[in-house]
């Protein structure tokens, strides 16, 4: 079976590397990959040939193809190209982009979107959405301590003294926790809140500080449970949550609800009220953002405050997410065609959440 | 009560002795960590098999005819030298757990 | 004279060797020696009291030499034979052979009165009533507990309703015969039911004690025959008899007493016993009724302090309990002591991608230390303890084993290949995936229960006493 | 007296801040500040005004000021337009710009350059090469950081293994210890390098490698001074610092000899044989560059490796070296205007060292 | 028979409390407790002394009431008076007294002897001459250390050349004086004779032995007061005097060794003496010929550890021993005890700004527990102890004081105002500006030299003791 | 020698009284933390004015004009008190300095 590897268009990563060029290959997946397409990601098409790789044209990758694999969906044009048994492995982000299921059933292709593998244990070395987000909660903090006209850790020297900066992560999943880690690395006094119950425990297992409130009614019943808060607990809460904003110097925002709109965590007004020269880095800027005066993928600046809006930041650190990235797809391909026969086996779990046209062929 | 001043006055020293054995038996264990309670409870045994002596004693005195004595005798002397021979050979088993490694 | 003088030093050596020796047997660095200098005192003594000049004494050598044969190979035998597990089983019927021998001695003793063959002073009486009563009670209630620990016999077979109004009964018509006998005397018919009762006795009295209570029950009945000993000693008038049990019953006393702390139980409490057989009910059972077996942390501090090599597992509960610098502090002690520490890192161990990497970073565990899956998996089937250390999900055979578990497939750590296992967790529940985790009840594993953090510092404090 | 304060043409820090303002007040003096001075230092004019400084246009500052401050000297065409008894205080560089001291001189201006500060113990408040050469070993590795495409902690993940980032440090003086200690914040290997005897002790308290060659003569009598070395130990050492570099992820360059060009650490073909998308960074390309390939000002990327030349690099972190550079110029006015009559006290080794014209006026 | 026992029963009574209250005096949690417990049972056994009905006793309780009176006021009142620095003194003293006490019973029943009125046993003439001896020898010995340590008498002042030898014949001297007054007897004036060499051995026994070895010295003539007691106990056949004062000379003469040990000496090296007056001389002296005083591990972890507030003030030497882990775990240790621990951060402490915050930060001490030197310099004042930690150049109170030095002007943390100063270095030598440092001169100034990871950690060792 | 061996025998349990206190005294030194030292030190040395009850003894049955006897026995007296006073007392002061705070 040939696998064909694209350029993507806006992005540096590329899908598969060399290094799994070779294990596809004694796995018996032959590799067809786009010139050019690792280039961004520091890795030549030189690497790619000495794994055992044929380097081909856009059109010829697209048409030879039996699994095409791509981070970002191709334009419906170029998967006309594609033979009509073809494979199509990409983040078609189906709860975003409504109409795609739709049109490829249409074409009458068969997409595994990979943003809907299950997140089970069993799946996470085949989770991108995990190690992608992964890599964006560490770059985030880079990316917004590069931005920072200050200091993250503390400093007294002779020529005075500097306070910690003071970061404020909201949404405590993959993303918020790698940026926790990071920016106590760095020496920041970080704050965490994300409104999923077992958050806490786990932004404590990183050494934060979890934003609470108290009052939070408490259900011995419930066994543990949490239960519903009063209508004033959130409001306090979210007063809370504001005021720790406006004394951050920082703030990373990760929270995302699927197929909805991102909640605004950080409005105008607390943004009016930061101090100069502080950075927002927005991670859910491509679903409206927490912000709610962030750009996606634009850097502005609003009165002295900084906000970065860019849910691909991992595309920032091409090489080790291509790495990343690139082994989720082998160990998923190695997963779905474990069957001796190299067919896909429709009741596998993994199979049935992933593959949004075509499940029952 | 008499009798008891008696026997306290007499065997002033005695009493002495016996108050600091116990104070001494207390006073050498109580600071013994943990891992070595088993150990000393199995060295403790083997010592406590000094009642031998006795038995000892009691056969050496006994007349070559008195064999109710001898054959019980014979078997406290049996009993107490697997008490005295199993205990301290197996205390030293366990403590060999304890060798320090060539660091 | 001077042959009494030459026993009387023989004697005072004899004791002071047991003195010595105890002190000794406190300290692991000594307690060899201590336990030979003992040995060594006995023998001596021993040897002084058989060939020591006797007046008109028969001496009866052959009985004697014949009996010290028949014992030294027997308990010699015994001793190099028994398995490390069966250690306990094995003091506990040695101390219970002590304790018949001092009850022997003190039949032998008093018979002749009760047959009214001889007379015996009211204090001479009461001494050997008391040396038969201790005796006997330390036989029989070790012979039960021998019984027990070997398997041979089940807590419930023995274990009779409302035991310890039982047993406060039966003590006090022990005790009240006992003082009848020492001070109005009585038929030998009475004497006999004295013997039959107080034998019952001692076995009832440990009836009801079970599991992890019997070493404490073991550690009393030997300092009851220490005491007997003694009481034999008078009989014989020899200071080392007296003297050595006396320091035999204080020591197994304050030994007893400190077995207890240890167990944060109190000694009265073991005794009435029966409630509380030491948490074995907390654990679960996995679906063949197989149980998990618990570690004490003292025993586990022995084991990872005097193995070659350990490999740490660290998991979501290490994060959560904060306890990487405790980690890395119990790993420069065994560093120290040479023991090869390593960290097998699963993938996707804790909550997030490279979750341990920060954690131990932070305690600044040298990165040549961390293993990835694979490296680990290469050398666990090498590694003398596994400490898993609040990992659950990552450790679990069913991925590996059983099909139908939702995390079959997924590559794990093979730490169930290590020689031993050690698990470090708060309770038996599961981990993120929610399922069962068949390690636990692997006969290699033993678990440690707490936060892990508490359980590692504790471990740090007894390694230290090592 | 007044005290100017300029707004910087090619750096977004100011020379003193706000709060500097109220403290100078405080001992007497006032500041004209140049509109906008702060503004890109996150420092607003009202800020300042706030204070009780005066904001002005540029000429009004420069005519007016009895001491006028710069970071980066001004042209000579403006300072023309000064005060005959002003005095100048800016990094003149007089060892770089040869000409600089003849040519105020010849204007008849008294001036005091910061850099010729003398770096004892006691004018270390006052040394702003120390506190920028601070700011530029953090920024640094932050940049570098940044523009590396691979994470620079170890990361054991369900995706693949990270290896931790090594980076290499090469002389290490205040610039080049905090950019060790930055480094080690984020999880990488760091090794270190400088010729200084003292430098390996200092390294290794903040707990990274010294690159060191077996073999060193030593000479017991000499009293713990290095003595002169072996031309094949240098050798050596050279090999070994390239061998180091050529496995390093990031580069650090810090290693610069007043007056002189900086000596070439990084030739061609150490650059030649680093790995795709590792990052050097130079902060000598002022004066020619460690790194012989390096552009100053520029960020080049040469045959996958990224070299970025600035020796400015504190000028990327504005507010808080803003605020370290406005702490030495009031420690510096405050130690030379100590004297009752706020005369210059020609005697003082600090005023001696930094005053590069009319030292006896 | 009924008042022998009562007397008996109190003096065991007596002696038990001893054996407990030195046991007690082990630990310190219980320490105070034990020295309560053996002052009552003190107290008890004199009253019993005093009351118990004896026949035919002239009593004479008008003296003995006076004796006590005097006694009791000048002891407790000295007791009161005395300077917590004074105390080695008062200890040397009070033992003296005791040992002069047992000399005076002894001189009071042996003079009848020699001036021949009175029949003696040889035995009880050779405990009589050993109660003597060693109470004479305790005495005077003790007298000189008094003087010593008061500073009354200066080393070079008793010391003779070869005074080792000197001190070897005197001791043979009187050996064999006083073996010869107990098995041959002699003329009352060879009596005198043997009492006055005595006392001047005791003083010339002690006369070659200085500056730190005093303790030693005291610990040694103290357990030889225990045994004079016990000898004079033989004379007035009372147990509570044999055992007590055995049981005090076993174990003063345990303590011996220990503080020799803790000395790194052994006793026979303290004895002979005169060598190795404990480092004094590697200290340096400021030009004022003032000299720096040295502190030892111990010393300064009781210090810290019952103090209610410590400032740490880290310096480059921190960094260079890489001790910001063991300087946490001190501040751990003693956070916990209620110390208030902070740490004051020079500007310009190490080698590149920020230096301490990197190797703090490394270490997790919380941010708030940092202070710069403003902050630091507000709170010193009422701070207990300063522990410096290889810092030099930014504790300098040369930057204040000394217009001269190089660093006059640079503000520096005025560790001099606290009420205690600890250094932690490895020498004498300068820092960084390469300058002297008064600091280290000053009276509240105490110096630790070594490696500072080293010496903190033997302080957390110690600390963990208490 | 004959004359050793008796009183071997005749005090064998003085004997033993005698060495059991010996290390008894040293067994309970034996794990002092050096801190403690000096306490104990002062400590032992007030017992050891324990010969303060041979000076009572030495007055209560001296004869009321034994003056010599009497004069030493005062002087005695007064010694052994300001050691177990001075003693037991400054031992105290010093100990005062472990009191635990209060946490
Ligand atoms: N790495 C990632 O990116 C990521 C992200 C999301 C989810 N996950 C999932 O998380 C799991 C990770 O596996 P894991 O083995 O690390 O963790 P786990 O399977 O969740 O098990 C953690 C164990 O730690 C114990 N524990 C919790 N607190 C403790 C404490 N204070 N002291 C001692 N033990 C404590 C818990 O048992 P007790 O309650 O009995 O103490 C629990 O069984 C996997 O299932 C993985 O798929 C991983
Ligand atoms: N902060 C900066 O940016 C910077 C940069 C360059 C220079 N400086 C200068 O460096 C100095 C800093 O002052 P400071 O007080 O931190 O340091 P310092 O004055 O240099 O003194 C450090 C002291 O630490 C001791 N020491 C070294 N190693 C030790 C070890 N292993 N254990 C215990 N002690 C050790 C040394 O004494 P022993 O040898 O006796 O042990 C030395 O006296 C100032 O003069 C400052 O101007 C600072
Ligand atoms: N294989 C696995 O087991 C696996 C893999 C990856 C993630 N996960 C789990 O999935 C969950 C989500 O991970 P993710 O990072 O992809 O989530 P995400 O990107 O969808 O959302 C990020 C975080 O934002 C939070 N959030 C949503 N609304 C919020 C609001 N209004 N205020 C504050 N916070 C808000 C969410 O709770 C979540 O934690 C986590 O619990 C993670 O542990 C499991
Ligand atoms: N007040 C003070 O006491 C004070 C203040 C600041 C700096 N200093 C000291 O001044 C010294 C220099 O500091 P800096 O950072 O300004 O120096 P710098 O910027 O002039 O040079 C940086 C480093 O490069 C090194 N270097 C030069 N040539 C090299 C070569 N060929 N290979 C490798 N390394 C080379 C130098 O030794 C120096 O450590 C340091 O020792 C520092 O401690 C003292």
């Amino acid at each position: 079976m040939k696998i064909g590897v694209i350029k993507e268009a806006e992005d540096n990563r590329v899908a598969i590397i060399p290094s799994s060029v070779k294990k596809l290959k004694s796995l018996g997946f032959e590799c067809i990959v786009e010139q050019g397409a690792g280039s961004n990601a520091f890795f030549p098409d030189l690497a790619f040939k000495e794994e055992g790789a044929s380097i081909s044209d856009r059109t010829a990758v697209i048409k030879h193809s039996d699994i095409l694999v791509s981070i970002h969906p191709l334009d419906l044009a170029s998967y006309k190209l594609c033979k009509k048994d073809v494979l199509l492995v990409s983040m078609f982000a189906p709860f975003n982009d409504k109409d795609i299921e739709k049109e490829l059933s249409e074409l009458g292709l068969k997409a595994l979107s990979l943003d809907m593998i299950p997140r089970s244990t069993l799946a996470q070395s085949m989770d991108v959405l995990s190690s992608m987000a992964s890599v964006a909660g560490y770059k985030s903090i880079l990316e917004a301590s590069n931005i920072l006209p200050r200091y993250i850790p503390m400093m007294i020297t002779a020529a005075g003294s500097i306070k910690p900066a003071r970061i404020l992560i909201l949404g405590a999943g993959v993303a918020g926790l790698q940026a926790i880690a990071t920016a106590k690395r760095l020496g920041a006094i970080v704050e965490a809140f994300d409104t999923r119950s077992a958050a806490k425990e786990e932004v404590e297992s990183l050494g934060a500080k979890f934003i609470e409130v108290e009052g939070a009614v408490e259900d011995k019943g419930a066994g543990g449970y949490g239960v519903e808060q009063s209508e004033d607990f959130i409001k306090r809460q979210r007063a809370e949550v504001q005021n720790r904003a406006m004394n951050a110097d920082i703030i990373v925002t990760t929270a995302q609800v699927r197929g909805r709109k991102a909640p605004i965590l950080v409005p105008k007004e607390t943004v009016a009220k930061m101090k100069q020269g502080s950075v927002i880095v927005d991670l859910a800027s491509s679903t409206g953002g927490n912000c709610e005066l962030s750009k996606d993928k634009e850097l502005i600046n609003h009165n002295g405050v900084w906000i970065l809006g860019n849910s691909n930041l991992a595309g920032k650190l091409p090489q080790d997410s291509s790495t990343l990235f690139s082994n989720n797809i082998f160990n998923l391909l190695k997963h779905i065609y474990a069957a001796e026969d190299k067919k896909l086996n429709p009741e596998d779990p993994i199979v049935q959440g992933a593959l949004i046209t075509m499940k029952n062929d | 009560m008499e009798q008891f001043i008696a026997v306290f006055n007499e065997n002033l020293f005695f009493i002495y002795l016996l108050i600091f054995t116990i104070i001494l038996g207390f006073e050498v264990i109580s600071k013994v960590p943990t891992i070595l309670h088993t150990p000393l409870m199995s060295g403790a045994n083997a010592i406590s098999g000094v009642v031998l002596i006795g038995a000892i004693l009691l056969i050496r005195t006994a007349g070559s005819d008195e064999y109710l004595r001898l054959i019980l005798g014979l078997l406290g002397i049996i009993l107490g030298t697997i008490n005295i021979v199993g205990g301290f050979k197996v205390t030293d088993r366990m403590l060999d757990m304890f060798k320090k490694k060539a660091k | 004279m001077e042959t009494t003088f030459i026993l009387n030093l023989s004697y005072l050596i004899g004791v002071l060797t047991f003195v010595f020796g105890l002190r000794l047997l406190g300290s692991p660095d000594t307690a060899r020696k201590g336990n030979m200098l003992a040995a060594f005192g006995m023998t001596f003594s021993v040897l002084v009291t058989l060939f020591i000049p006797m007046d008109d004494a028969p001496n009866n050598y052959l009985w004697i030499f014949t009996g010290l044969m028949i014992g030294g190979l027997i308990g010699w035998r015994t001793a190099i034979k028994v398995k490390m597990t069966d250690m306990p089983q094995l003091v506990s019927i040695l101390n219970g052979l002590g304790g018949a021998c001092a009850a022997l001695l003190a039949t032998t003793e008093l018979l002749p009165y009760f047959q009214g063959t001889l007379e015996m002073s009211n204090v001479q009486l009461a001494i050997g009533i008391f040396a038969l009563l201790i005796g006997l009670v330390s036989f029989s209630g070790s012979l039960l507990a021998y019984g027990k620990l070997q398997g041979l016999i089940k807590d419930s077979q023995v274990k009779l309703p409302k035991h310890g109004i039982i047993n406060l009964v039966m003590l006090f018509t022990v005790l009240g015969l006992g003082i009848v006998l020492s001070f109005f005397s009585g038929p030998s018919t009475m004497f006999f039911i004295f013997i039959g009762i107080t034998l019952i006795y001692g076995f009832s009295f440990v009836a009801p004690i079970g599991g992890a209570d019997m070493p404490v029950v073991i550690s009393l009945l030997n300092s009851m025959t220490g005491l007997s000993a003694a009481a034999a000693g008078f009989i014989y008038q020899s200071q080392l008899m007296i003297v050595g049990g006396i320091l035999v019953g204080a020591a197994g006393t304050i030994l007893t007493i400190l077995m207890c702390q240890a167990m944060n139980r109190s000694l009265l409490n073991v005794i009435i016993g029966g409630f509380g057989s030491a948490g074995g009910a907390a654990i679960g059972s996995d679906s063949d009724g197989k149980t998990a077996k618990t570690i004490s942390v003292t025993d586990m501090a022995i084991q990872l302090f005097y193995s070659q090599s350990v490999v740490f597992v660290p998991g979501y509960g290490l994060a959560v309990a904060q306890a990487q610098k405790t980690v890395k502090e119990l790993e420069d002690l065994l560093d120290k002591n040479g023991v090869d520490v390593k960290y097998a890192i699963h993938p996707v161990a804790g909550r997030m991608p490279g979750h341990m990497n920060v954690l131990l970073a932070e305690a600044n565990v040298p990165y040549p230390k961390l293993l990835d899956m694979d490296e680990a998996n290469d050398i666990l089937p090498n590694t003398d303890v596994v400490v898993v250390v609040g990992a659950n999900d990552v450790v679990n055979p069913a991925a590996e084993d059983s099909p139908g578990s939702s995390i079959y497939g997924m590559p794990v750590l093979q730490v169930w290949k290590a020689k031993n296992v050690i698990v470090l967790k708060r309770s038996m529940s599961p981990g993120y995936a929610g399922i069962q985790n068949p390690l636990f009840f692997n006969d290699k594993t033993k678990m440690l229960f707490g936060d892990a953090k508490h359980t590692l510092s504790e471990l740090t404090k007894e390694v230290k006493t090592l």
